[in-house]
């Protein structure tokens, strides 16, 4: 073992410039698998934008969500103060922002739209709304909990947290991404398992040439690694367009789309370092996947 | 790894019977030795079993039954990883060359050193000097594909030498060559006995036969049917 | 080329019987190809199915639209009946739904969820709605006509179409089959790129195969038929799993979710016969890629 | 396609030159006229141009210079989709046999005659008889790499003759065979030039050349140095 660690890390550079001159010498097949590592990384590249920005998009909403707490028509000032406090200090609060009943009416007329014009002759004393509180949480995960203590307190009307459009929205967004991080999964899978494939079959189209290498006396370990180098480099070309479409694509399309897609609470994530990682990520996995695929492709014909 | 070798014999076999998986019976119960730094003609009519005896010795295939020892070592019992480590004490000529297609002359005969580890600087010169030995220095830089079949089976017979192994097995090394070049190759042949190695060479060429008369084992249909000590063309 | 026709058509069982034995002989080539074809369907499956259906969803949405005409408060009886009249003449409406004042109150306390029962005292004399209409369009395109026909008649106060909501899911649907559409194109061909390579790869292996071809007198048609029927059959062969998939999945899919997705506006298709319909496509579409690929690959063979 | 076949001769070469890619002149300024039924040796020292001369005859390579007409044909002038129909006048024995891996002996010999559109009925018992023939009659079911280095020799050879070729080239025939099946080998290819094929046999085996004498052709590098109406080996 000691003895084929040591020529393995003494002929380094030998298998190196062997496996460079099997990519150029196998010509079609280096092209082919160098092909299909570019498609396949394609693929995840573009699922995996798209699955990132919906994961970030979701999240963001989230977060924005805030705890609408109502207060009875009939609450004195006092009470509305003492509420004040009361929620300041719970756990998990970011902020709260005190809304009077006239500007809760305003919101409920201009959220309504046209429709709502006709409401607003009961502005003043015929109001029929009282005071609210609007609660920032700091997370979106503690929301529930928060409410359900709010609920529990003196003069309060309805606990609300997030108006229904946006809730819909981000079961909405979960939903797509729940549905979407099976399908990427799925085509992750998948896609490897065709990187795998393109591999083998370029392997086994030369298992004349690694059982002559095996006659004249290599051992197993100096023949497989210039075929993982093989394999890595395979993988590094394949995701060189990639890189490029994701780099260009990425940055085009944030710059047309303003950063946003469709409303300004659905933002796009930054292109910087996204870009870089994303793409770091790609070359990692399309030579982890030529390298693994090399490795698996090449042991079967290693057993004679 | 050698050290159950004895120093009484080279190859041994022992009782051995290949029977291949379509039925064929190649060989049957073969028994023989071989001492260290013998030169010794196989020949036999065509399929006879001569191709089955020598792929059993760098254990190409695996003998049905019987036991077979090569520099000491029991070739049925050596794990498939260790394989290429034990051909590395025999040096093979293939019947169809078995030439690396896509690397050149050069590389394919240096491969057999690079695999065991022979000092880089080395390397070159002996490839150099084991070309020059079969005549092909100048075609260093072409791929099999661009040789004629006699250029191609000296290459063969290069990659086999050069390593200078215990044992050299040669399945018809002249079977393309003309005799001048035949007489070359032998020559060759004798010269790589001469320093020690243990030489056994498969062929149908009278001329060589006749010419260097060395111990002859006939193989027919799948037994030795004459083993000599000097040589002697058993046909006609 | 009438002795080639000839000479094809009378060989045809055994180019068949060729095509056969070498897919059966080429072993890990064959089943790498047919991997690759079942994997490309399935990918190109699963979002046709899902674009399908998107499609279907936003069709179906986009002919449920509506037209809501609104009257003024002070509208008479008389005019209402004529308004009623006049809308029933107009091209392409399919059909007009009276609805009162009273029911329109009812409607929008009712749209507004908990916060519109403060409204409900507001109903009866107070009711600060019009008469409305409610019109169905023969097909979705018409809608904007139609509104601008009515929006000139007298004493109508406000013309509507669709709900905000159901405008905006239908925008919705319509971006992410926009999206979706360019993503299937764009997949469909990598994924038959994928095909063609692998068939390509399999068949660089066997060039030695057809030079021998050549080389003992077969014509060039003689050697490429059975390379295209074994492409057609890899190609039909490759498209079992995904055509199983498709119609237990579906089927599962439909019957899971009861035929619909998030809401009752968004029907899935019928599975009968969409499933047998699709799974034609997907192994005619396995099998001219087979052969196309083949046909391709082979080529660059018999030019010497 | 025959229209200016002149029965004069069957092969004509007139100021044949051939320079590979890698530069190295394999043949040069040859001229040679064979008559239809002739049997012609072609020997010659390894690399001297005997394999790339007989791939001019049937279009592996296409000539440097000069002109190739083969049964009629000015075989530079065929085009690349017409070069199968051609093929079928020649029968080839390849030096390194070319095998189709994945067919059995039978489909393999088989092959030739289905791409020539043989009856079928006739096809069956055709392949037997050449089989027979050439003594292999029990390895028709084999594949390739089960068999012997002769065995393969001999496929190839049932191969070219069975669709009874105009000219049949034959590359070292006999350079796997032992003797004998080198005499019943010879025996069959003289039977085939009795019904009036043309025989061209490349050879290195001086024993078959002076048992059956026939017009020989020496090349030596590149250069037609001898040529005998009456056989003689030309080495020693
Ligand atoms: N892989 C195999 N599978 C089945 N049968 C085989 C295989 N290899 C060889 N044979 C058969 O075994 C017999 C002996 O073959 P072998 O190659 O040893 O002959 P040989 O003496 O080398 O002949 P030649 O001089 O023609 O090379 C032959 O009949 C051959 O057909
Ligand atoms: N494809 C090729 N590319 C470059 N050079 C070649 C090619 N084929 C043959 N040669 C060279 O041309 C010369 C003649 O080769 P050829 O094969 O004709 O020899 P030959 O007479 O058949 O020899 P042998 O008896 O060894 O088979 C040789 O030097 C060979 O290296
Ligand atoms: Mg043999
Ligand atoms: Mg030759």
């Amino acid at each position: 073992m000691i003895r084929e660690i040591f020529s393995c890390i003494r002929n380094f550079p030998r298998h190196i410039g062997t496996a460079l001159k099997n990519i150029w010498r196998n010509g079609v097949m280096s092209i082919s698998s160098i092909f299909a590592v570019t498609i396949t990384l394609i693929i995840i590249g573009v699922i995996g934008v798209i699955a990132i920005n919906i994961q970030d998009m979701t999240m963001n909403v989230e977060s924005s969500l805030t705890i609408h707490v109502q207060m009875e028509r009939e609450a004195t000032q006092e009470e509305v103060d003492a509420t004040y406090a009361a929620l300041q200090n719970l756990e998990h609060v970011a902020s709260v922002t005190y809304s009077d009943k006239e500007s809760e009416l305003q919101k409920l007329i201009d959220g309504m739209g046209e429709d709502g014009e006709i409401f607003a002759e009961y502005q003043g004393e015929d109001n029929p709304l009282g005071d609210a509180f609007i609660i920032e949480a700091e997370d979106g995960q503690y929301l529930e909990t928060i409410a359900s203590q709010i609920e529990n307190m003196e003069r309060v009307n309805r606990v609300n947290y997030g108006g229904e459009s946006t809730t819909s929205l981000v079961s909405g967004l979960e939903t797509v991404r729940n549905i979407g991080s099976v399908f990427i999964i799925g085509l992750t899978v998948i896609a490897l398992f065709m990187i795998a494939n393109t591999i083998k079959i370029t392997i086994t189209s030369r298992s004349t040439e690694i059982s002559i290498m095996r006659m004249v006396g290599a051992s197993n370990w100096y023949i497989r690694i210039p075929f993982m180098l093989e394999g890595i480099m395979i993988g590094l070309i394949g995701s060189i367009v990639p890189i490029l479409i994701l780099y260009y694509g990425y940055n085009a399309l944030y710059n047309a789309s303003d950063g946003m897609f469709i409303s300004n609470m659905l933002l796009l994530r930054d292109p910087y370092p996204f870009v870089f990682q994303f793409g770091a990520f790609l070359a990692i996995l399309g030579s982890s996947v030529g390298l693994v695929g090399s490795f698996m492709s090449v042991r079967k014909f290693l057993k004679f | 790894m050698n050290k159950d070798w004895s120093d009484e014999y080279m190859i041994k076999l022992i009782g051995v019977t290949k029977v291949y998986k379509t039925g064929v019976r190649a060989l049957s119960d073969i028994n023989l030795t071989i001492e260290p730094g013998e030169f010794v003609y196989v020949i036999g009519p065509t399929g006879a079993g001569k191709s089955t005896f020598i792929k059993l010795l760098y254990r190409e295939e695996v003998a049905t039954s019987g036991k077979v020892f090569v520099a000491g070592i029991d070739v049925s019992k050596i794990k498939d990883r260790k394989v290429p480590y034990f051909r590395r004490n025999i040096g093979v000529v293939f019947q169809n060359f078995r030439l690396l297609p896509k690397k050149t002359v050069f590389e394919n005969v240096s491969f057999a050193l690079e695999v065991t580890d022979t000092p880089r600087k080395h390397i070159r010169s002996k490839v150099r000097r084991t070309l020059d030995l079969v005549g092909l220095a100048d075609k260093a830089n072409s791929f099999p594909h661009q040789l004629s079949g006699g250029q191609q089976q000296r290459v063969a017979i290069a990659r086999a030498i050069v390593n200078e192994p215990k044992v050299l097995i040669a399945d018809e090394p002249t079977g393309n060559l003309d005799p001048d070049t035949s007489t070359e190759i032998l020559n060759v042949l004798e010269r790589v006995n001469a320093q020690g190695t243990t030489v056994l060479v498969v062929t149908h060429d009278k001329y060589i036969v006749e010419k260097f008369k060395k111990r002859t084992i006939l193989i027919d249909n799948g037994c030795i049917t004459s083993d000599t000590s000097v040589g002697g063309y058993i046909y006609d």
